[in-house]
């Protein structure tokens, strides 16, 4: 174990940016979801790299990453059941043009 | 075996459950769940029972296990199952009558029967018509209500089960109210009856006065010893310093709770003067209802008595109150029932008389011919009961058939059932028997003799003679009952068209009358004249052993025996004779008013209790205190919150609150927002842009702000 | 150690020495050992596949009461390498319009996912891939990997039939994992670990199989359906959508697929004996009686656990052959409406008797497992009866159905 | 370097490439499958990690579930095999800066921090990862009711995206 944990952070750090890159510049809602995945997962990487790196005795680490996967499940099917329910009526899955709320 | 202790009473709780939420929509089903519940129960209690047989002193190693259950402070609250002799004769019977009448249920309610012509919930049956060999007639109907009576008669036996297991003076209380709130829902099961709600009122607000001084009672005996469980009241010491312990009134601590709790057992047992709801239950489902309130639940109140005996016993001015109550009852209440001409009435008051002659007998320190009669008496009364009931049945029956409406429970409508009803008569003869005391055969004859023998031999006299004359009273209205219900001729159509009932009824009869039986013979003393001495007195000498000292047996004495012969036979050859030849109520000399109307007792509690409560509800309370005092002073508080209120609108709402801060706060709102619209475009990811700028913006400020300082 | 009671590390140690004593890195060594393990393995689990071939053409052609292959070869037994040869030479065709790299990814991802399997599947007590400590949701997830290699398959062929065909499979699929992941935790409480080692020593005295034969029976229609193949195997329906997601594959990258399924189905008849069925061993203790130590050797297991694998996947054989095809929403109904209910109440029955019966003695422990398990199939079977009865009379009596559907909406 | 960091950077380089891919591509689909490939990576780190448990369930969730249900959102929501046009929105360069700024401040941040030169402590002596996670994840004195929540959570999201996506028959 010769890595050190600085690597994790900042891999997470970068995967974490990207994806935030992504939920920001793409046009497409679901594109858009696909890099809150990629934010979701770089917090996982941070989350079991800590449990790793200061406490492994306590799971804390690990059992808060398997919350973060049932949220992350759980906004998935929520957010495509939405996309596909907007697709129906709206004929578009562009966020820009979903702007039902808009004044 | 402590372990099935603690599961008797489940089974009928579930069924209570298990009906009322999933089964009430199909009738089978709900009585199957019911009667296996009762028989599951029943099952455990015969094992109980007999193991309990098979210990050696049994009253010194009881079985019993309690756990911790409330947190008091330090210490914690234990409750607990116990059985000891006392608690499994009463299980024992309990459980056969409780069984019998699950069954009994099926057939008195119609099961099979189709559903009634014009039914609806909350009232009686009333037949329905079925189309045979091309000609209609009326046939009974099922209950509408089916499911639900056996949903309450569970939880009927539920609460008589844990009374009887219990091991402490609060959950004995609460299995007491679960009973209590179940009579008061069975006794008004026919809620669309006037009479069945006013009668279903009664019963809960008279028991009402006896449940909250027993429930002083039970206080009292918390706050003076520290504990609720028999076995810590019952220790030497506490008995000792309870009855050293001076409360009020020159009582002692354990006069007062015994005092109390002896007026609980007034109001459940039914004693004078708390005896009143008890005729007036008869409204429930006929016999079912009838018979759990007389043969199980008032057998409750006597329970108890005999149960906390060790501590009224202390106190010499209890016991007095005991036995003057007691024989009084016994007396008066047999009484009433000799001009009574509702069949199930004339068993109401003799089941109040019968319970007399216990509390009288405990009064003379007699516990166990108490517990005696009490086993005893619960099976003939049950017996009687449930025959009255087939009779009733039987009855309606013909009346349906005849379509001639007469009632069906007035005796004098009756005549020559034995041919028409020959299990149901036979059943009720040695029910009758039993009651009247007849002698040798009988159970009643051994434990009603037992009682006589102790108020003889101890030397109380009075009650001896009391109790002598209720005995013979008895058996006058017994005799008066069969022969006006069963011998003779049919009065009426009806009882001429009178069918004997189905199975389901019979079997319960014949069981109860084999116990009503051969329940006397464990208990015959053993100096008893030629039959003294064949089977040892195992009764005396089983419940005997509850008490910590095994109480003597009385010696025999000639007085008793030939008095309790002579009022039972009299008694009965007496009422023979006069009813034989009176064909209806004119005819009947007894029919005094006086008698005829329980001596105006529901007048006087009328006008003593009920009128004066309405007075002072109306005249003082609604009239003086509400409308006058009460609502005057809220008017003119009205009036000056009115004039403020007209000062604060005029000179602060209308220029400070509506005009500056309300439509000056919309000016600027309205404003504000119309300026600020633009930025809301509803493009989630410019705002996700906006609120990341800010953030990023923020974060660096902190950061170098921190650093700076 | 010798040679015979652990051959696999025997091998290993001296193939480590030969390869240290030619002055290699002893990491480099160990590396190399490892792979060729890995390839000696895949090596193993494909020359089996072609034996599969001959067995399924065979097994097939005996339901159907014909011969089967027995030109080439004794029995035929050298038709698997006919077919291969057919299919090697074979026109390569890809379609226009279709998206190549997928296209080319997906089959290889299919048979991947298969023979990611062997790397778990302890063929004796001494002869495994790796004993994973999560091994039960290993199986789980190279069973996702197919999933994804068949959508793949499906989405980059561009055509309908094919689209269609991913669509039904991976409904298919990802309905029934959810059963099958339920009922994999039976065998974890029982085991009380999901290593697939550990398991199979926890059978060494009683089979879960018999244990729990409903937890068998769920995890065999499940397996089944995850394979997709009859009655599960309307993904590809010949008489619907021609052949489903491969439509478009010829040749070699076809015969991954097939071969996938082949070894797929035979992986699962293995997990099936490891699971149910005590492995490699499970006789009942009566390998520790002097006389039957032999039972012990690697060898004698091997063999007893590819017979146990090879009956469960000749049962699975046994129900393609026998079973006609289901509707998708009748399967997609009868996962979710009956398997993942029946397969709680399995668990739930299981974990609870599993602390209650613990003090019991072992004959009672069985006995109350099993017969829990042997009263909730009843049950079972006279719920659908009841409800099955209904329908018939909903559907015998017309008027009635209308009063029915009135009430309902 | 040792093999694990050699190991460690090769999976990093296909993490952050496979990401970069899934949010420039401009296919929706390969879009998806590269976030598969993405999230394979970071299985292996989980692996790496020794958090066995973690890492499968990555792959069944993720992969098995997730990733099925992007392509199947993909396919569901398009009239036309193939996107046409640009797939970023006009001013995309301004969420470049502004993740290029996060990332430059998270790692000046995480340099700074004290300990991040640590390396990976030794796992207790006969701990079983996936034993002690379940444990923690059902004791009272650890997750259970944030676990709990977690799956009513799930529960809620399984209702609601059933009544969302549901096509009303009428």
């Amino acid at each position: 174990m010769s890595i050190p944990l600085s690597w994790y952070l900042i891999l997470a750090a970068t995967l974490f940016c990207i994806g935030l890159y992504g939920v920001l510049s793409r046009k497409n809602a679901i594109a858009i979801l696909l890099g809150v995945e990629l934010m979701l997962n770089a917090v996982n990487v941070n989350l079991v790299a800590f449990w790793r790196y200061l406490n492994p005795a306590e799971m804390a680490g690990q059992a808060f990453a398997v919350i973060v996967f049932a949220v992350a499940a759980a906004e998935v099917a929520v957010g495509l059941a939405l996309i596909i329910s907007v697709y129906r009526r709206q004929k578009t899955v562009v966020a820009d043009e979903i702007d039902l709320m808009k004044w | 075996m402590n372990f099935l202790i603690w599961l008797l009473p489940l089974p009928p709780l579930l069924a209570f459950f298990a009906i009322l939420l999933l089964t009430n929509k199909k009738n089978a089903l709900s009585h199957w769940v019911a009667v296996g519940a009762a028989g599951l129960s029943w099952l455990g209690s015969m094992i109980v029972f007999i193991k309990a047989l098979g210990v050696e002193e049994f009253g010194k190693h009881i079985f019993e296990s309690s756990i911790n259950w409330l947190p008091t402070g330090a210490d914690w609250f234990r409750i607990g199952v116990q059985v000891d002799p006392l608690s499994a004769v009463v299980l024992f019977f309990v459980a056969w009558t409780v069984l019998a009448i699950f069954v009994y249920s099926i057939g008195y309610h119609n099961f099979g029967q189709p559903k009634g012509d014009h039914d609806i919930a909350g009232l009686q049956p009333h037949g329905a018509t079925v189309e045979e060999h091309g000609h209609k007639h009326m046939v009974p109907s099922i209950e509408p209500m089916y499911a639900r009576f056996f949903a309450f008669i569970c939880l009927f036996a539920f609460g008589m089960y844990t009374l009887v297991l219990s091991d402490n003076l609060l959950t004995l209380f609460v299995g007491w109210e679960i009973m209590g709130l179940c009579s008061y829902l069975l006794i008004g099961f026919w809620y669309g009856k006037k009479s069945a709600r006013d009668a279903a009122i009664k019963a809960f607000m008279t028991t009402r006065i006896g449940d909250v001084f027993m429930l002083l009672g039970i206080a009292f005996a918390y706050s003076f010893s520290g504990s609720l469980s028999f076995r810590d009241i019952f220790q030497p010491q506490m008995l000792q310093g309870l009855a050293s312990t001076p409360a009020f009134f020159g009582l002692s601590a354990a006069g007062v709770i015994g005092l109390f709790l002896f007026i609980g057992t007034i109001g459940k047992s039914a004693q004078w003067p708390l005896h009143v709801w008890l005729p007036d239950a008869m409204e429930g489902p006929t016999p079912v209802s009838a018979m759990i309130h007389a043969a199980t639940m008032v057998s409750a109140g006597v329970y108890m008595v005999i149960r906390m005996f060790p501590l009224l016993s202390i106190d010499p001015h209890t016991m007095t109150v005991v036995a003057v109550i007691g024989s009084f009852t016994a007396l008066f209440a047999a009484t009433i029932a000799v001009a009574q001409n509702d069949i199930k009435r004339v068993l109401a008051y003799s089941t109040i008389s019968q319970l007399g002659f216990m509390i009288a007998a405990l009064g003379i320190h007699a516990y166990v011919a108490a517990a005696f009669h009490l086993v005893t008496h619960a099976f003939f009364k049950a017996l009687l009961f449930l025959g009255s009931g087939s009779v009733i049945h039987g009855m309606e029956h013909g009346v349906l058939h005849t379509g001639k409406h007469v009632d069906a429970q007035d005796m004098f409508n009756m005549g020559g059932l034995r041919r028409k009803m020959p299990i149901t008569f036979w059943t009720f003869l040695i029910g009758g028997l039993a009651l009247s005391g007849f002698p040798v055969l009988t159970a009643g004859f051994w434990s009603k003799d037992e009682i006589l023998a102790e108020a003889f031999g101890n030397g109380h006299l009075v009650v001896f003679i009391i109790l002598a004359a209720a005995a013979f009273l008895t058996a006058f209205y017994t005799m008066r009952q069969i022969t006006l219900t069963f011998l003779g001729k049919a009065r009426t159509n009806a009882a001429e068209h009178a069918s004997e009932t189905t199975w389901t009824m019979t079997i319960p009869l014949i069981v109860l009358a084999v116990f009503a039986v051969g329940f006397g013979w464990v208990g015959i003393p053993e100096h008893f004249p030629a039959l003294g001495g064949l089977l040892p007195n195992w009764f005396h000498e089983f419940v005997g052993g509850t008490l910590a000292e095994q109480p003597e047996a009385v010696a025999f004495s000639w007085v008793p025996l030939i008095t309790s012969l002579v009022v039972a036979l009299g008694g009965l050859f007496v009422g023979w004779l006069v009813y034989r030849k009176v064909f209806s109520p004119a005819e009947d000399r007894l029919q005094i008013p006086l008698l005829k109307n329980k001596y105006y007792f529901d007048e006087i509690y009328n006008f003593l209790f009920v009128r004066p409560a309405y007075w002072v509800a109306e005249t003082f309370s609604s009239l003086f205190m509400d409308q006058t005092v009460i609502d005057g002073f809220l008017h003119s508080l009205a009036r000056f919150s009115l004039f403020l209120g007209n000062i604060f609108r005029n000179y602060f709402d209308k220029p400070v609150i509506n005009e500056f801060f309300g439509d000056g706060t919309g000016n600027v709102v309205k404003a504000s927002g119309s300026s600020l619209r633009k930025i809301q475009a509803g493009r989630v990811q410019y705002y996700m842009v906006i609120s990341l700028v800010l953030l990023v913006i923020f974060a660096f400020l902190f950061y170098f702000l921190k650093r700076g300082m | 150690m010798t040679f015979w009671n652990n051959p696999i590390n025997f091998i290993a140690d001296w193939l480590t020495g030969l390869l240290t004593g030619w002055h290699l890195p002893a990491a480099l060594a160990t590396i190399l050992v490892y792979l060729i393990g890995i390839i000696v393995l895949v090596l193993f689990a494909m020359v089996l596949d072609i034996g599969l071939v001959w067995v399924e053409r065979k097994v097939v052609a005996r339901f159907q009461d014909r011969l089967g292959p027995n030109r080439i070869g004794p029995f035929g037994l050298i038709q698997p390498v006919a077919d291969i040869i057919k299919m090697v030479i074979k026109e390569d065709i890809t379609p226009d319009g279709a998206d190549k790299v997928i296209y080319n990814i997906a089959p290889v991802l299919a048979a991947t996912s298969v023979i990611l399997l062997w790397a778990i599947l302890p063929l004796a007590s001494t002869i495994y891939g790796v004993d994973l400590n999560v091994g039960l949701l290993y199986i789980v997830a190279a069973g996702a990997l197919g999933t994804l290699a068949i959508i793949m398959a499906g989405w980059s062929s561009n055509n309908k039939y094919a689209l269609l065909g991913a669509f039904r499979m991976v409904a298919n699929m990802i309905s029934y994992e959810v059963p099958m992941v339920i009922i994999l935790l039976v065998p974890t409480i029982l085991a009380n670990t999901m290593s697939i080692r550990g398991i199979t020593e926890a059978q060494s005295g009683m089979w879960f199989g018999i244990l729990s034969p409903l937890a068998f029976i769920i995890f065999l229609i499940s397996a089944i359906a995850e394979l997709g193949r009859a009655p599960f195997d309307l993904s590809e329906a010949e008489s619907e959508i021609v052949a489903g997601f491969h439509i478009e594959y010829t040749g070699m990258k076809f015969g991954w697929f097939y071969a996938g399924e082949l070894l797929h189905a035979f992986t699962f008849g293995g997990f099936m004996a490891i699971l149910f069925f005590g492995g490699y061993g499970g006789f009942f203790g009566l390998e520790k009686l002097p006389g039957f130590t032999w039972l012990n050797f690697p060898l004698v297991q091997m063999l007893v656990f590819m017979a146990k694998a090879m009956f469960g996947y000749w049962v699975i054989m046994w129900i393609k052959y026998s079973m006609p095809r289901i509707r998708i929403d009748h399967m997609l109904a009868f996962n979710w409406k009956f398997l993942v209910p029946l397969a709680l109440v399995v668990l739930v029955n299981t974990a609870v008797l599993n602390k209650v019966l613990a003090g019991l003695p072992n004959w009672g422990y069985v006995l109350g497992m099993f017969g829990s398990n042997i009263l909730i199939g009843f049950v079972t079977i006279e719920i659908l009866r009841a409800f099955g009865r209904r329908q018939r009379k909903l559907e015998e009596n017309p008027t009635l159905q209308a009063q029915t559907q009135e009430q309902v909406s | 370097m040792s093999a694990e960091q050699i190991l460690f950077i090769l999976v990093g380089v296909v993490i952050l490439g496979s990401a970069l891919m899934v949010v420039t591509t401009r296919k929706l689909i390969h879009a998806a499958l590269w976030l598969v490939v993405t999230l394979f990576g970071v299985a292996v780190l989980f692996t790496l990690l020794r958090a066995n448990f973690l890492a499968v369930i990555q792959v069944v969730v993720y992969i098995g579930a997730i990733a099925i249900l992007f392509i199947f959102a993909v396919m569901l929501t398009r009239r036309e095999q193939m996107e046409k046009g640009r797939q970023t929105r006009p001013n995309w360069w301004i969420p470049a800066l502004l993740g290029a700024l996060i990332l430059t401040g998270l790692v000046v941040l995480i340099l700074n921090l004290p300990g991040a030169e640590r390396t990976a402590l030794a796992l207790p002596e006969g701990l079983d990862p996936v034993r002690a996670l379940g444990s923690a994840l059902v004791s009272p004195k650890a997750y259970v009711l944030p676990f709990e929540v977690a799956s009513v959570l799930m529960l809620a999201a399984l209702v609601g995206a059933v009544y969302v996506a549901t096509v009303d028959k009428k």
